[in-house]
């Protein structure tokens, strides 16, 4: 699978849409995954579990996270960099784990 | 007479040797059965116990529950087999569909391992008939992932068919809805909980109490009472 | 990819290698050379530089170990002693038990919860290397100040990973230490103990014998993580601002690891193994040489048979890495079927990765070409021996002299309650249920006594009820100040526990947490720890089995405390006697056995009262400890006792409240006569217990220790009815009379408030 | 936040891209979330983190799983039912969680 790298959220692309309820709400979506060349051995049980349920020429699974973050206003530049910290230092570890941020249009 | 109940070892089972020796105890005769089998074995009830199958990874009972024994317990129990999941065997009675709702994450976020006091609600199952309704019993609880889940309209028809069997009382250790400890299926046969009575048997190891052998005797009672052995 | 190959070597001896980036000398590079008679392959420098780390070779302390061994007491109880994967004893009825432990130090302070889950991992593999069913693990653990940021970080880590794979293994958790000093702030210790039992003819060596027989490789895949662990992680001390040289870290599954477990009971239950062998550091280095070295001394191995996970890595790197789960047995080809079998079976991938040679040498191919040549005696056992210089510090003088005398004491009845509050909540004091209810302490069902007992038991053998307690201990402070006396007194410490619970004191293991070897204070401070522990072993007859020795805990040039972590393992032939720590009803009366001396020098009252650590620790009197241990193991057997607790931190107070609250029943005690109330109940003194009796027992009890000569003196009886007379109608009371004249009157309910919710105030998110 | 729904992979858009090694690889995205109407006590602890670490206006966080699943040769038809049937099966549990599948292109 293709190497993973750490991406930021940038700010000119950083803006919410308007919710609902006419207030700005951003939709951050935050995907972390274990480094590649870290074990991951969910991944390995659940690659174990898929082919033997049926799944033909599965080489590999990784399981990571996936984090929603509803965000009021819009993102300034400000937040984006508070974002980029806290994706960092406390969704994140990156001693093992890579992640990737980024604002969810639509829905 | 006695009657036999096959206790299943998955890849990742724990709690097998302890509940096959909680059998024995209560005079029923355990028998080990091998996840990868496709045969009860004959056995008069089986007995799912608790642990990490596969390591609780995705889910806990997600990937046990595929197991081609699971496909054999599925088809006893909807013929009236009785059949009880312990911690990780509720989870995966309950990813299996034998009965309803989900358990997730604590809400502590933390395992808890502790005596917890439990009420049992209902005393009419296969499991629990040595019981009064409403006694008080204290058994451990040890799990990441206890938390009683369903939407309101399964929460509502366990009550109302007086269906959940135990229920935490004092600190709820997980964060159950409406403290729900265990319930069962609408027959009565299959009940699941998270508390381990297999470890309340003995009051030199386990919990100080002996309140976890009721589950046991009471399954003995069930199967020499309706004569459904082999 | 080019290898470097033993014919290369030979032809390209000028070729400049990077020894000094692997962690070795100029001097062991160059007697490296020497073994070869040529320059090594770069696969053979890299097993070499793991093998001949500190971690690995023992360089700079096997010196001093050795005195374990000479010393050691003759002791039938003995099977298996210090050199293999673990030490094992026996303990009767055909039962042998083996324990060990180990440090996971400075992993655990990259990544918490996989360094100390991957610690818990690799005690476990040590211990069914010996083809023993591991039955129970315990974890003494170090953190720094609990109120900074990266305590909080550390501990939920720590204890998640700890919980989380031995609890994912079905090893009920059985007890542990937990102790917070900012000395430990850069490096916390993550010691992890596990003890398992075999009977007598189960037991199993790591060795490689037999022409012919086939080397299997089986477990995990082989991935990249802790490439240069062992030499970069354990050899190098910690640069506080640089992640730059934090290696990859060791991701841990446990689910594996269980597999592995059944799956190697099985295989040697069925009589298919000749040799066994876990790989820890070091990996297929370690694992194939130490093999080799134990046998009948070649190997030869096709190292691209090697399952990989990631398909990249290079043949030093196979060589060197440290991935988790997986084993090494040496099998007959007449067995092999059958083992692969069993593998299968449990879903573990094995595969056959090289064969008993003759010829002593091990020799590893990559894609036919020959990449290793070596002795393996040379790599696994000859490494280097450093007698590092060593010199008392000249601190010791000045704080050896800056004793407690001078610091103010409590003087009147309520001063002598608010020391005991501030003691209690203090985080070394409080409750541990926020760590220890996140362990699993009931599973397989022979848990007798699990935290906060002062020991852990598990029964052994269910029918006839023979079972074993362990305890571990350690005062770093007391070992600061004196570090021979202080290996000494967490010995006596972990002895006196395990003699507590009415279990027969037999064999040692240790995990000895030091500072960096280069400092010469540092090592005459480690070789003073093992002369106190060798000396106080040989004293009272217990064998240091095993153990393992964790350098370089230092941030810059401040070492850690010296914390030599003694383990204890007692013998106890019926479980159903344990003397628990809670009394058990009204009327029972309670007894202080041994001398209380004025003793507050590195104690807890000085610590939490006054940040003052100096003078001289309690006094050693290992015959009194004997004494002491044969009183309660004697009291047990016949039934006179119904409770005891030792006194150690915090003194007689602290084991007061721990038993009342254990109890939630009340007791009324006082101060002894001629006692100084504040020294009666805060000393540290060594060689003491509270034991409590029913009144039945009282004459024949103070008549045995009347006989044996052990000092033993009423200081109070279970009352479970004092609440009304002090104004704390239906409430559990502990009372202490004579208390400067005054009485000291605390509800349980609020002693109980103080320490209970300490430590998850601190760390529950 | 806007409610999720369970989104299956469909055949015509489910196709492999050609990866380093000349064989077609395909990666697979499954992103499982706990249904709204489920506490997500993970996400909460994550959202009080979040806003004491200084992120102002975050209204919610949900905290859920994504698995990247590499796939050796095209996906045929009956390979996207399989995935379908696994991800409902197997991968989240209907009972609690919403999933969406997708092929990730590009990398
Ligand atoms: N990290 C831990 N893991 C398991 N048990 C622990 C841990 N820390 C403390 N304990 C348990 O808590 C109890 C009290 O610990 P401690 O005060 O250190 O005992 P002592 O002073 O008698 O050695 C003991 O039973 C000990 O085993
Ligand atoms: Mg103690």
């Amino acid at each position: 699978m293709a190497a993973r790298r750490t991406v930021r959220l940038e700010y000119a692309r950083s803006r919410g849409h308007c919710g609902e309820s006419g207030v700005d709400v951003a939709r951050v979506v935050v995907d972390v995954m274990l480094k590649p060349e870290i074990l991951d051995p969910e991944g390995r049980a659940i690659q174990g579990a898929l082919t033997r349920l049926g799944l033909d020429g599965v080489s590999d699974v990784r399981q990571g996270k996936r984090f929603e973050i509803a965000l009021e206003g819009e993102i300034g530049e400000e937040r984006a960099d508070t974002l980029n910290r806290l994706a960092a230092e406390l969704l994140a570890n990156p001693v093992i784990e890579d992640y990737q941020l980024r604002v969810e249009e639509g829905q | 007479m006695t009657a036999s109940v096959g206790v299943i070892t998955f890849p990742g089972s724990l709690d097998d040797s302890d509940s096959q020796r909680a059998l024995e105890a209560a005079g029923v005769t355990a028998v080990s059965l091998w996840h990868g089998s496709d045969s009860l074995a004959g056995v008069d009830a089986v007995l799912v116990p608790g642990g990490f199958s596969y390591g609780d990874y995705l889910r806990c009972g997600a990937i046990a529950r595929f197991a081609p024994l699971m496909a054999e317990v599925v088809a006893a129990a909807n013929r009236g087999m009785p059949v009880i999941g312990i911690c990780n065997g509720f989870q995966i009675l309950c990813e299996s569909h034998l009965l309803p709702g989900a358990l997730t994450r604590n809400e502590s976020l933390h395992y808890v391992c502790r005596d917890q006091w439990l009420r049992i609600d209902n005393s009419r199952t296969a499991w629990t008939s040595d019981y009064r309704a409403g006694q008080e019993i204290l058994i451990p609880v040890k799990h990441g992932e206890g938390r009683y889940v369903a939407d309101e309209s399964t929460l509502n028809e366990l009550e109302s068919d007086g269906r959940v069997v135990v229920r935490y009382l004092g600190e709820n250790p997980n964060g159950s809805f409406r403290d729900i400890a265990g319930i069962c299926n609408e027959a009565g046969n299959v009940v699941g909980l998270m508390p381990h009575p297999e470890h309340a048997i003995d009051p030199l190891t386990g919990a100080p109490s002996i309140d976890g052998q009721g589950f046991f005797t009471s399954v003995l009672t069930a199967l020499v009472g309706s004569g459904n052995m082999r | 990819m080019t290898v470097d190959t033993v014919d290369a070597a030979n032809v390209t001896p000028g070729t400049e290698q990077p020894y000094a980036e692997l962690g070795l000398k100029p001097d062991e590079y160059q007697r490296i050379r020497e073994i070869l008679d040529r320059r090594p392959t770069s696969s053979e420098l890299a097993m070499y530089s793991v093998m001949w780390s500190e971690h690995c070779s023992y360089k700079s302390s096997k010196v001093h170990l050795r005195q374990f061994g000479e010393k050691a007491p003759a002791s039938d109880a003995l099977l298996v002693g210090i050199g293999e994967n673990a030490g094992v004893v026996d303990i009767g009825d055909g039962w042998a038990v083996t324990f060990k432990v180990e440090s996971h130090n400075h992993p655990s302070y990259v990544e918490p919860h996989q360094g100390a889950a991957t610690g818990v991992g690799g005690i476990v593999r040590d211990i069914i290397s010996m083809g023993a069913r591991p039955l129970a693990v315990m974890d003494p653990l170090r953190f720094g100040e609990p109120s900074d940021a990266d305590t909080h970080r550390v501990v939920r880590g720590v204890v998640s990973g700890i919980g989380g794979y031995g609890n994912c293994l079905g090893l009920p958790n059985i007890g542990g230490e937990t102790v917070f000093d900012p000395c430990y702030q850069g490096n916390p210790l993550v010691n992890a103990l596990c003890v398992g039992a075999m009977k007598h003819d189960d037991i199993h060596l790591a060795s490689a014998k037999g022409l012919g027989n086939l080397v299997v490789l089986y477990g995990a895949r082989t991935g990249g993580d802790g490439i240069g662990g062992v030499s970069v992680l354990a050899s190098e001390t910690f640069e506080a601002d640089g992640p730059a040289k934090r290696p990859s870290v060791q991701v841990g599954d446990p689910f594996m690891e269980k597999l592995l477990i059944e799956c190697t009971l099985e295989v040697l239950h069925a009589g298919l193994v000749e040799g066994i062998q876990d790989l820890g550091g070091a990996g297929i280095s370690c694992a194939t040489s130490e093999l080799a070295s134990n046998g009948d001394g070649g190997m030869h191995v096709w190292l691209d048979r090697v399952p990989l996970r990631d398909a990249t890595l290079s043949p030093e790197e196979i060589l060197m890495s440290e991935s988790q789960e997986r084993m090494c047995a040496v099998v007959t080809p007449e067995h092999i079927d059958g083992f692969l079998a069993i593998c299968e079976k449990w879903d573990v991938e094995a595969i056959v990765i090289g064969e008993v040679t003759e010829g002593g040498r091990l020799t590893v191919d990559w894609n036919g070409e020959r990449i290793v040549d070596v002795p393996p005696r040379s790599v696994a056992h000859d490494g280097p021996v450093y007698e590092r210089p060593l010199s008392r510090p000249d601190y010791m003088d000045g704080l050896q002299s800056a004793g407690t005398a001078g610091l103010p004491r409590p003087e009147q009845a309520a001063e002598i309650g608010n020391t005991l509050m501030k003691l209690i909540g203090s985080a070394n004091l409080a409750d541990k249920g926020w760590i220890t209810d996140q362990y699993d302490r009931y599973v397989r069902g022979n848990t007798v006594l699990a935290q906060p007992e002062d020991s852990g038991m598990i029964r052994i053998d269910e029918v006839t009820g023979r079972g074993v307690a362990l305890a571990t201990d350690c005062n770093g402070r007391y070992a600061k100040l004196d570090p021979y006396l202080g290996a000494q007194l967490a010995f006596a410490e972990a002895y006196r526990n395990v003699a507590v619970t009415g279990a027969v004191p037999l064999a040692v293991t240790n995990c000895l947490n030091f500072g960096s070897p280069e400092d010469p204070g540092v090592m005459w401070q480690f070789a003073e720890a093992v002369r106190g522990l060798a000396d106080g072993c040989q004293q009272l007859g217990t064998p240091v089995t095993g153990g393992n020795v964790s350098f370089y805990n230092s941030t810059g040039n401040v070492a850690i405390h010296p914390t030599p972590v003694v383990g204890v393992l007692g013998v106890i032939d019926d479980v159903a006697r344990r003397t628990p720590v809670a009394w058990q009803e009204d009327g029972e009366v309670i007894y202080l056995l041994g001398d209380t001396w004025d003793e507050f020098d590195g104690s807890e009252w000085a610590h939490v009262l006054h940040g003052h650590l100096g003078g001289n620790p309690p006094k050693v009197d290992l015959e009194r400890e004997r004494l002491l241990a044969e009183v309660l193991v004697a009291g047990s057997r016949d039934g006179m006792i119904s409770a005891a607790h030792d006194v150690s931190d915090g003194g007689v107070a602290v084991a007061l409240v721990e038993m009342a609250l254990l109890a939630d029943i009340g007791a009324r005690t006082w101060i002894p006569d001629g006692a100084d109330p504040f020294v009666h109940l805060f000393s540290e003194s060594a060689g003491r217990a509270v034991v409590v009796l029913p009144r039945s027992e009282e004459q024949r009890f103070t008549a045995m220790c009347g006989a044996r000569r052990l000092p033993a003196v009423r200081i109070g009886a279970v009352d479970s009815g004092l609440g009304a007379d002090h104004g704390h109608d239906g409430s559990q009371v502990l009372a202490v009379d004579r208390v400067y004249g005054d009485t000291v009157v605390v509800p349980l309910a609020e002693l109980r408030a103080v320490r209970s919710d300490v430590l998850s105030g601190l760390f529950s998110d």
